[in-house]
């Protein structure tokens, strides 16, 4: 592989990644590739590709568990604009799934579309698992071994629960519809910290 | 023209269907004789009548302007008897179409006055609503070879340095979790066909649990999974947590002999 | 502000959002600097940001609603490799509404069922709307009053497209009185030419 098409497939690969990469874990992204590069041919490309970012908007950091691009600090006085003006909000699709995840843990992708009866956009379950909400419990034994997904322990701290004992049970929920059309508890009103 | 039309029209229920290299193609079509299994999955891929009819005059290279109306109407019904052996669910509008090129064909055995136009040809609905189908069936095609987000297209994803920046995250409440899970539950109630059964949320927990504890060690011993401690109610969870993941084929039970100790181990 | 350095924010910004910005949304991002930038001058540092990452890993698109950082398409399959999980596929009967949605809205659900000839179940227009490709534009003034759906710019965001005209041209369609055999007889069996 050419050293400029290598240099171009890293920058995908760092750009496309929410998480560093390190230069083994790279190089396995090249598994099957006619031309596997070298661990030395990936460092000599990182190098060129922090030349080639000086001065811009971004640079390629070295952190503990490998490279990632990350935004320029001296810029962050404008990027903390983009959240300014209104508070960020979860879709109905990603709420139906995160409470499907928690009441129907283990559950699979293909579970939760079926019951939701429309398919499922990858990044849900990605923002649920940045979040440290979802988390993948291990593979279900059918054909195409779909991951199973449970709630964490950051979950249940988020929504102060001691254990998904805590969640109500359909019926109640239901039961505090009908005494309750605006769903707003009688007794405690959870506020949630944030 | 409007005479050799008429005579065309007319003698359309004697012709044979087609002449390719001067022999007619036969009716039947030969790519019926496949495995039943395949077959279904043939039949149900098909997306309504419009779809079928297009499918069986593209097969055979027909000009979507003449079509053959005798002939196709034959084969249309014979996949039509073969969706109704099989049992498939034959949605209504395959048997409207069915009597909508009936109809058609009859109306072209009779002898149209040699002043009418062309734009009495009993096909001419027809012919528009397969084309007009097939404009959007090729327009769907193109659509989704189209590079889109999730599949060709991937956004950067570029940290931002948590210096002052603190990127607020959505706040949800124990209430709009509650409030999604009952929508979800109410809708998918509305299908009869997904029911939704209630089940103690401490057996989902303790499934969770037991697969953890399994997928760390390789056989755990199906006794280690009560705890006393717990008192009835607590072995009882475990016991049906374990019945649950062994009917979802979750997990397996492993014994060597009667009355050896039971193993729990993930499925593999 | 000098160019380079607007050039440098403006990377900063659009390397940090995660929805495509437009250059009226980029601008009002730098309200409040004492050189606010005009809107010629971002266009221009856009055109230049463009220019810079040619040949490299990403590319700056302009969508529907603005401009994005995304990973060049041909190097999809090595950025596939970091996801476990596969992209949704969505069926021909969804595809097939999307794009009478797309290429005739607005349009009722009734003239939807017509085009096709089957009758469309509720989840595909539910899917269509939840993933926000879709949305009601308003009510048809026939008996019934049905809803008249049309396409957002999520739509166009998310098929990689700027506006509704960069959708692939519809196939013609002749009229039954065009039709004109190549062989014509006047007594023998129509020659279908194959």
């Amino acid at each position: 592989m050419d050293q400029s098409k290598l240099q171009a497939i890293l920058e995908a690969l760092l750009a496309a990644s929410d998480k560093p990469l390190s230069v083994n874990q790279l190089q396995e992204l090249f598994t099957g590739d006619i031309d596997l590069p070298g661990k030395d041919e990936i460092r000599q490309a990182i190098a060129e590709l922090q030349q080639k970012y000086t001065g811009g908007g971004f640079e390629l950091k070295q952190v503990a568990s490998g490279f990632r691009l990350q935004v320029r600090a001296e810029f962050e006085s404008w990027v903390a604009r983009l959240w300014e003006q209104k508070p960020p909000r979860y879709s109905r699709a990603l709420m139906e799934t995160l409470a499907l995840i928690a009441y129907r843990q283990p559950i699979t992708r293909g579970e939760i579309e079926e019951i939701r009866g429309v398919s499922l956009s990858t990044n849900i379950i990605r923002t649920l698992q940045e979040r440290d909400w979802v988390r993948p419990l291990g593979h279900k034994e059918v054909p195409g071994r779909p991951t199973l997904y449970g709630t964490t322990r950051e979950f249940l701290d988020y929504f102060n629960l001691k254990s998904l004992n805590e969640l109500p049970t359909l019926s109640e929920i239901r039961d505090i519809d009908q005494y309750n059309p605006e769903f707003e508890f009688n007794d405690e009103p959870e506020v949630v910290a944030s | 023209m409007h005479e050799e039309f008429t005579n065309r029209a007319s003698n359309q229920s004697e012709l044979p269907f087609a002449l390719v290299q001067g022999e007619p193609l036969t009716l039947i079509p030969q790519d019926l004789y496949i495995p039943p299994d395949a077959l279904l999955v043939f039949l149900e891929a098909f997306e309504g009548p419009l779809d079928l009819l297009l499918y069986l005059i593209k097969r055979q290279n027909i000009d979507i302007l003449n079509i053959p109306i005798a002939a196709i109407t034959k084969q249309y019904m014979e996949y039509i008897h073969l969706m109704k052996e099989l049992q498939l669910e034959l949605a209504a509008e395959y048997l409207v179409m069915a009597a909508m090129l009936a109809e058609i064909k009859s109306r072209m055995l009779l002898p149209r006055p040699v002043a009418d136009d062309d734009e009495d040809d009993p096909r001419a609905e027809l012919v528009r609503r397969l084309q007009e189908y097939e404009q959007f069936k090729q327009a769907a095609e193109d659509l989704d070879a189209l590079d889109r987000l999730e599949r060709e297209i991937h956004l950067t994803s570029i940290d931002i340095p948590k210096l002052e920046i603190d990127v607020p995250l959505p706040e949800v409440s124990l209430n709009d979790l509650m409030s999604a899970f009952r929508d979800v539950v109410n809708r998918a109630e509305q299908f009869a066909s997904h029911h939704i059964e209630r089940e103690p949320l401490s057996v989902r927990e303790r499934m969770v649990i037991v697969l953890e504890r399994i997928s760390a060690e390789k056989f755990t011993n199906f006794t280690d999974f009560f705890d006393p401690a717990e008192g009835r109610m607590g072995v009882v969870v475990s016991f049906v947590a374990i019945l649950e993941l062994l009917r979802e084929s979750l997990i397996e039970l492993v014994q060597s002999e009667p009355y050896a100790p039971i193993y729990v181990k993930a499925r593999s």
